[in-house]
């Protein structure tokens, strides 16, 4: 019975880090039709902060993720004004392949500057508490979750609530007939990509203490926030962490219950969860932000 | 005679909304029909669902004694039923002629013949069309040149390639200037008398439909809402409630997004 | 008229550019930017000429550029310290034309053949990595080059009968021996296994597997995971309720940094950890401090070893010697790469030409004791004569506990 | 520039003073066939211009359904991985077990085979998507078959990979590449004034319109993604027996797919002599950067995607023929036009929106 709770809250733990890593990227895909390739790598630009606040000043990267935020906010701008500006509208492909470009840019300049070596931040807020013997709640992971459901209310009152928020959702939902009842829609993706890019540099933030720091950690973590986006609803905030969470789940379960290769099937799942959720169900499980109809031209 | 298109009780919905409600349509061999309605009223997603654009959500459509209410596009077409579209849908950087050679009979190749270039079989007879069609001295001109009703006739010309026996032609003289337009008129009797082409015409210009066709359905609301001869229809006092009702306004919910620019000036009005 | 001027002279353009690809990049691509200052080589009788294809970008650049320094230093030494490699009468300068193979295998398989058929390279070193060692040697083997190498240990690749490919540093599967040996003694009886699913870490798994066996310990369980992985919460709680005295593990660095801090989260507290790549690094004891304490780790060489030789003298003296030349002390993978170098040039020396068969026979017939071990091949081209290290961090220092010839701290056992 | 028969196809518009390029290309391949024969050439050449031949092999592969029919694959590598293994697996049966090893020939050949029997099962499956969707289906499939080659160790080895024998005739290598190159390029060529080239291009213009003429999209789409998937699968099968040793991370890499996208592109989408020049370049490019940059290379890499992309949508040929397919006329594209070198939005000049959604 502990077994299976302990699997309970390694999943919900896992899906709690996935939560966060993931709605940048998927609300930015919901309102502004941009596949953020370069996810990653602004996860990794994130972490690097908060490496650098953890080891220089001893800022735990709790404390340094609001200022985190606002940097990679501000970070966030200035990509959205010199070039994604340019390609928001244009074929897929074309914006695609911009942010790949950005993704090695990012990659090698982070290379150029830290070298290739991991690093790793240090937060007061590890260990874990021992419920039972053979039950424990990971500290950080706790806290991550805690987060990551905070900023996922917090988003949903934005979007649901506020004026901006409207706007927002008003875009991703049709843009000329948001553009007619009056809303300036490059205000609405300037602010949209720079809000997400803040929340993925929180997402690296609050992950440096879990996961070694490197130039070039990010090209799994896109991946990761594709598949989830994929399974849950494009730029479905509420979808964002159902699909975490379903993500997570299925695979504390799959790696505790399958012997020797329990991890590895766990990573070949999510996948085949992507291309299945594609191919049989493309608008996702959640509703999104944004209508898809995937299978017409 | 049995009828060569008949469709019964065809339903399509999108989401929560019904757009084609029960309809029952049928076209005979070497027939004209024509269908007209209000905008909105679900024309062409019936015409999508006849040519099997749109899965159904119910009903039945037989083509020549086939059930195609499963068939894929292409099946359809192979069977001899051909169709052209309310926004035009030809090849703009290819030239007239080449617009043609890609829509000829394409059930009927075998694996060799896919691999090689266009015979001149098949170039003879998009040369006649184009010289039947009036379009003879622009084969060689990109097909995006053309003017609107240029390319009504060159996609009417692509349609009867594959030498079918249905045509379904969606707007046919939209944007299309009215000398213009009588020659297409002009065009359409006579492949219908020389070759026996059936067609079914979804038009907005009322007077075009009955100068050719003995028959018309009017449709409103997604379901028939009259049939008879031309006359006898525009005569119908619920056809007239049901076009004056809902004035002609080109933007308001045509169940196809995104207007032709020429689409307004045409005449809607009875 | 005018486009078909325009797509000739887009034609010829190609021309150019794919033979200057294939001709001209040869001399274009210069030898990747070693430290090593330019040493005069006119003084010596001849020259030997080795190459070497190295990561200076990419995955293993920092690998790389270890195995780089490691390998300059033996130039260094043979030419300004120990005059020349002795060949016959003659003494002979060394020089080594190094390549940057991207941490890429095809550039890595290329970089070996430009070297062998453009510079001709009377022998090779090999680059860093299994990967990219098992490609390159079968290169060397098929045009009957000898490559010598140490950092590349995984065992599949001298299963492949090759003549030509020598290995000073002890093979994957034999990485735990040492520390399994020094566990047995204490009495430990059971025992799981975490590896990453690649080469390397699928090698010294499967050598721990047998040598554990061999000890008669248990193994309860041997589980695998995917490279870039973000979790191993689940493989620790299993192991957790399998309760083992000590636990195996490793692939990467950040595997490392996972396992202690999944281990610290779930209170999983075997009595031993040996964790394969990472605790010897000093970085990693410095940013887990307290997790990583009593945590043991395989080592193929420490400056701390008690090893002596006739060249570069003992442990400590290569190790000053190194620090000296590139202000900071050798990794193990440095020192494996000057021990490659210097295994061959014993071996010249004493077959007495550069000839590929009679230093075959030399590198063969090999008995040597050098401060980074003894060195004797057996018929694979293992080197089975130097045992793996074992070290272990204790207060926040890297201490060598096995094997007992080599230890300078006693084994703390069950750890903290 | 005069045209022969009218109708000669849909191709002979796109392309360029046909003779002239055609005199070029035959020139190109004779000097690389005669090249190795006049002595001096090393295997080290011969191996720098197999794996040319290799990338641009797998560009012309890629262009056949990116930019042909339209369909961009994200995964198109995961079919060279697949090739290289199957191969892999056949031959070094022999050093694994009691059973004998296929010999070289049948084994590379049904490597291929079998890369072309899964691409045309998942090409089914993922051709139904459309645009970016279909990009990340495939993208998925390509990690998701990585993946369940490690998962599948006792056929596959897992992650350790399996080791063929050497057997490294650089110049055997080299002309049979050459020749398949040569064969791709010929073939691309003449399937764009056939029926079927004529019927690809209708499918990437108006997918919809093309099924009701009569075309089976589904079929042709699935057909010639097969057969991409085969022809590349070819080159990873030559690729394993050349490299002698396989395991995932080596077999299946992002960056041939990468590569395949960003020469094409540079050499201009849906062109015949687009991937070969693209890739081409690319690869020297790249060497030239490596060599010059060493650290700063992923940089100007991505700085040059970058410009590629926003200032260069025609690519190479598109320099000298603007009529080579645009970017921007893929994909949802269809009220975006480039006029000269600028992109404009709404219809053609006396034109009429083409339908959308």
């Amino acid at each position: 019975m502990s077994y299976f709770a302990q699997a309970l809250i390694n999943g919900i733990a896992l899906g709690g880090m996935y939560t966060i890593l993931v709605l940048g990227f998927s609300i930015i895909w919901g309102v502004m039709g941009v596949i953020n390739l370069a996810h990653g790598e602004f996860v990794m630009v994130g972490a690097y902060l908060a490496w650098m606040a953890s080891d220089f000043w001893d800022v735990d990267p709790f404390v340094s993720a609001p200022a985190v935020f606002a940097v990679m906010l501000l970070f966030g701008y200035l990509v959205q004004r010199v070039l994604v500006n340019r390609i928001i509208d244009r074929p897929a492909l074309v914006s695609l392949l911009v942010m790949f470009g950005i993704s090695i840019i990012l990659q090698s300049v982070m290379k150029v500057t830290f070298s290739a070596d991991f690093r790793l931040a240090n937060t007061d807020l590890d260990g874990a508490w021992r419920l039972t013997d053979r039950l424990t709640v990971p500290v950080t992971r706790f806290w991550v979750l805690v987060v990551a459901v905070g900023v996922t209310a917090g988003l949903n009152l934005f979007l649901g609530r506020s004026r901006l928020g409207k706007s927002i959702r008003a875009a991703a939902q049709n843009r000329e007939a948001a553009r007619i009842v009056g809303v300036d829609i490059r205000k609405v993706y300037a602010v949209t990509f720079a809000l997400c890019i803040g929340l993925t540099g929180v997402a690296g933030a609050l992950i440096s203490p879990l996961l070694a720091v490197q130039p070039f950690q990010g090209p799994p973590l896109t991946l990761k926030a594709f598949a989830i986006t994929a399974m849950a609803g494009l730029g479905s905030v509420r979808g964002a962490l159902g699909g975490a969470m379903v993500l997570g789940l299925v695979e504390a379960m799959l790696a505790l219950y399958v012997d020797r290769i329990g991890t590895n099937l766990a990573v070949v799942a999510s996948f085949v969860l992507l291309v299945a959720a594609l191919v049989l169900r493309p608008q996702g499980i959640f509703k999104g932000l944004r209508h898809v109809d995937a299978t017409s031209t | 005679m049995t009828a060569l298109l008949e469709a019964r009780g065809v339903v399509k919905r999108f989401g929560g909304l019904t757009a084609v409600d029960g309809v029952d349509i049928s076209v005979g061999a070497g027939e004209m029909v024509g269908l007209i309605g209000p905008n909105g009223s679900g024309k062409t997603t019936l015409f999508d669902c006849l040519s099997r654009v749109l899965d159904i959500d119910g009903g039945l459509i037989e083509f020549d004694g086939t059930d195609i209410g499963r068939h894929r596009p292409h099946d359809v077409a192979r069977l001899g039923m051909s169709r052209t579209f309310q926004l035009i849908r030809v090849y703009r950087d290819l030239s007239v002629a080449e617009n043609m050679h890609l829509s000829i009979q394409w059930g009927s190749l075998g694996v060799p013949q896919l691999f090689a270039r266009t015979d001149a079989a098949a170039r003879r007879r998009a040369d006649e069309l184009l010289d039947f069609l009036l379009l003879g001295r622009l084969r060689h001109e990109r097909a995006g040149n053309l003017s609107g009703g240029q390319r009504r006739l060159l996609e009417i010309g692509m349609s009867l390639m594959s030498e079918p026996r249905l045509v379904l032609l969606d707007e046919a003289t939209s944007g299309v200037n009215p000398t213009l337009a009588a020659d297409i008129a002009d065009r359409l009797r006579a492949v219908n008398s020389e070759r026996q082409v059936a067609f079914l015409l979804v038009e907005h210009n009322v007077q075009f439909v009955a100068d050719l066709c003995e028959r018309v359905v009017v449709l409103d609301q997604g379901a028939v809402l009259a049939e008879g001869t031309p006359g006898e229809v525009t005569q119908d006092p619920a056809v007239i409630e049901a076009y004056f009702g809902d004035p002609g306004d080109d933007t308001a919910g045509d169940d196809r997004v995104g207007n032709s620019p020429a689409g307004a000036g045409d005449g809607t009005a009875p | 008229m005018r486009r078909s001027v325009r797509a000739f002279v887009l034609l010829l353009l190609l021309v150019t550019a794919t033979t200057a690809c294939g001709e001209g990049s040869v001399e274009d691509a210069a030898p990747a930017a070693g430290e090593a200052a330019p040493v005069d080589l006119s003084a010596f009788d001849g020259t030997v000429r080795i190459g070497a294809a190295l990561s200076e970008t990419g995955k293993f650049a920092v690998e790389g550029r270890d195995s780089r320094q490691g390998y300059n230093t033996w130039v260094r030494w043979v030419n300004e310290e120990y005059g020349g490699i002795r060949i016959g009468e003659g003494r002979y300068g060394a020089e080594i034309v190094y390549y940057d193979d991207e941490s890429d295998a095809d550039t890595a398989a290329n970089l070996i053949q430009r070297l062998i058929d453009e510079d001709r390279v009377d022998f090779l070193l090999g680059p860093y990595s299994s990967g990219l060692t098992t490609g390159t040697s079968a290169i060397a083997e098929a045009n009957n080059v000898i490559m010598v190498e140490g950092n590349g240990t995984s065992d599949t690749m001298f299963e492949r009968g090759f003549r030509n490919l020598f290995l000073v540093a002890t093979v994957a599967s034999d990485y735990t021996k040492s520390a399994v040996e020094a566990l047995a003694a204490r009495g430990v009886r059971t025992a799981v296994i975490a590896h990453e699913d690649t080469t390397f870490p699928t090698s010294v798994a499967e050598g721990a597997r047998r040598h554990l066996e061999a000890n008669g310990i248990e193994v309860l369980a041997i589980e695998k995971y995917p490279k870039d992985i973000q979790d191993v919460s689940a493989i620790m709680t299993k192991f957790r309720n399998l309760g083992p005295d000590v636990f195996l593990g490793g692939g990467h660095y950040n595997d490392a940094v996972l396992f202690v801090n999944a281990a610290d989260e779930l209170g999983f507290e075997p009595d031993a950890m040996l964790i394969t790549v990472g605790p010897s690094n000093p970085r990693l004891v410095e940013q887990l401090d307290d997790d990583v304490e009593g945590v043991l780790g395989p080592t193929q060489w420490e400056a701390t070893m008690a090893y002596e030789g006739d060249w570069f003298g003992s442990a400590a003296d290569y190790a000053a010697y190194y620090r000296r030349l590139w202000g900071e002390p050798p990794v193990y993978q440095a020192a494996s790469a000057t021990a490659s170098a210097l295994a061959l040039h014993l071996a010249i020396e004493a077959a007495g030409s550069t000839d590929t068969d009679a230093v075959r026979q030399a590198l063969r017939a090999l008995r040597a004791d050098t401060f980074y071990g003894p060195i004797a091949f057996d018929e694979r081209g293992v080197n089975t004569a130097k045992p793996m290290g074992t070290i272990q961090v204790q207060d926040g220092e890297i201490l060598v506990v096995a094997p007992d010839a080599a230890a300078v701290a006693a084994l703390v056992y069950p750890r903290g | 520039m005069s045209r022969a028969a009218p109708g000669a196809g849909a191709v002979a518009r796109r392309w360029p003073a046909g003779r002239a390029v055609g005199v070029g290309a035959l020139i190109v391949l004779v000097v690389l066939a005669v090249l190795p024969l006049l002595g001096g050439t090393s295997n080290a050449t011969l191996l720098t211009l197999t794996l040319m031949l290799t990338s641009i092999g797998v560009a012309i592969n890629w262009n056949l359904t990116g930019g042909f029919t339209g369909y961009v694959d994200f995964g198109h590598a995961v079919w060279f991985g697949i090739g290289a293994y199957a191969t892999a697996i056949l031959i070094s049966l022999q050093s694994n077990g009691p059973q004998v090893g296929w010999p070289p020939v049948p084994a590379i050949l049904v490597g291929a085979l079998v890369a072309g029997f899964l691409a045309a099962i998942i090409g089914r499956a993922t051709m139904r998507l459309k645009g970016p969707y279909f990009s990340i289906a495939m993208l998925g499939t390509f990690v998701a078959l990585r993946e369940i080659v490690r998962v599948w160790s006792p056929l596959t080895g897992g992650g350790v990979g399996l080791t063929l024998p050497p057997y490294l005739n650089r110049m055997l290598f080299y002309y049979v590449e050459l020749a398949l190159v040569a064969a791709l390029v010929v073939g691309t060529w003449w399937l764009r004034r056939t029926r079927f080239g004529a019927a690809l291009m209708a499918i990437r213009e108006d997918e919809v319109g093309a099924e009701t003429r009569g075309i089976d999209t589904t079929l042709l789409k699935t057909a010639v993604f097969s057969f991409a998937g085969l022809s590349t699968g070819l080159f990873g099968a030559l690729w394993a027996y050349q490299n002698t040793f396989v395991d995932p991370d080596i077999a299946f890499v992002e960056v041939r797919t990468i590569d395949a996208v960003m020469g094409t592109m540079l050499g201009g989408l849906g062109t015949v002599a687009g991937p070969v020049l693209g890739a081409a370049a690319l690869y020297w490019v790249r060497e030239l950067l490596w060599t010059h940059l060493l650290d700063a290379h992923l940089l100007a890499q991505g700085v040059l995607l970058i410009v590629i992309v926003l200032f260069v949508p025609r690519g190479l040929v598109g320099l000298v023929d603007r009529r080579g397919t645009s970017l921007f006329e893929l994909w949802g594209w269809k009220g975006w036009r480039l006029e000269g070198r600028r992109l404009h939005r709404g219809p053609a000049a006396g034109g009429e929106a083409e339908a959308a959604s």
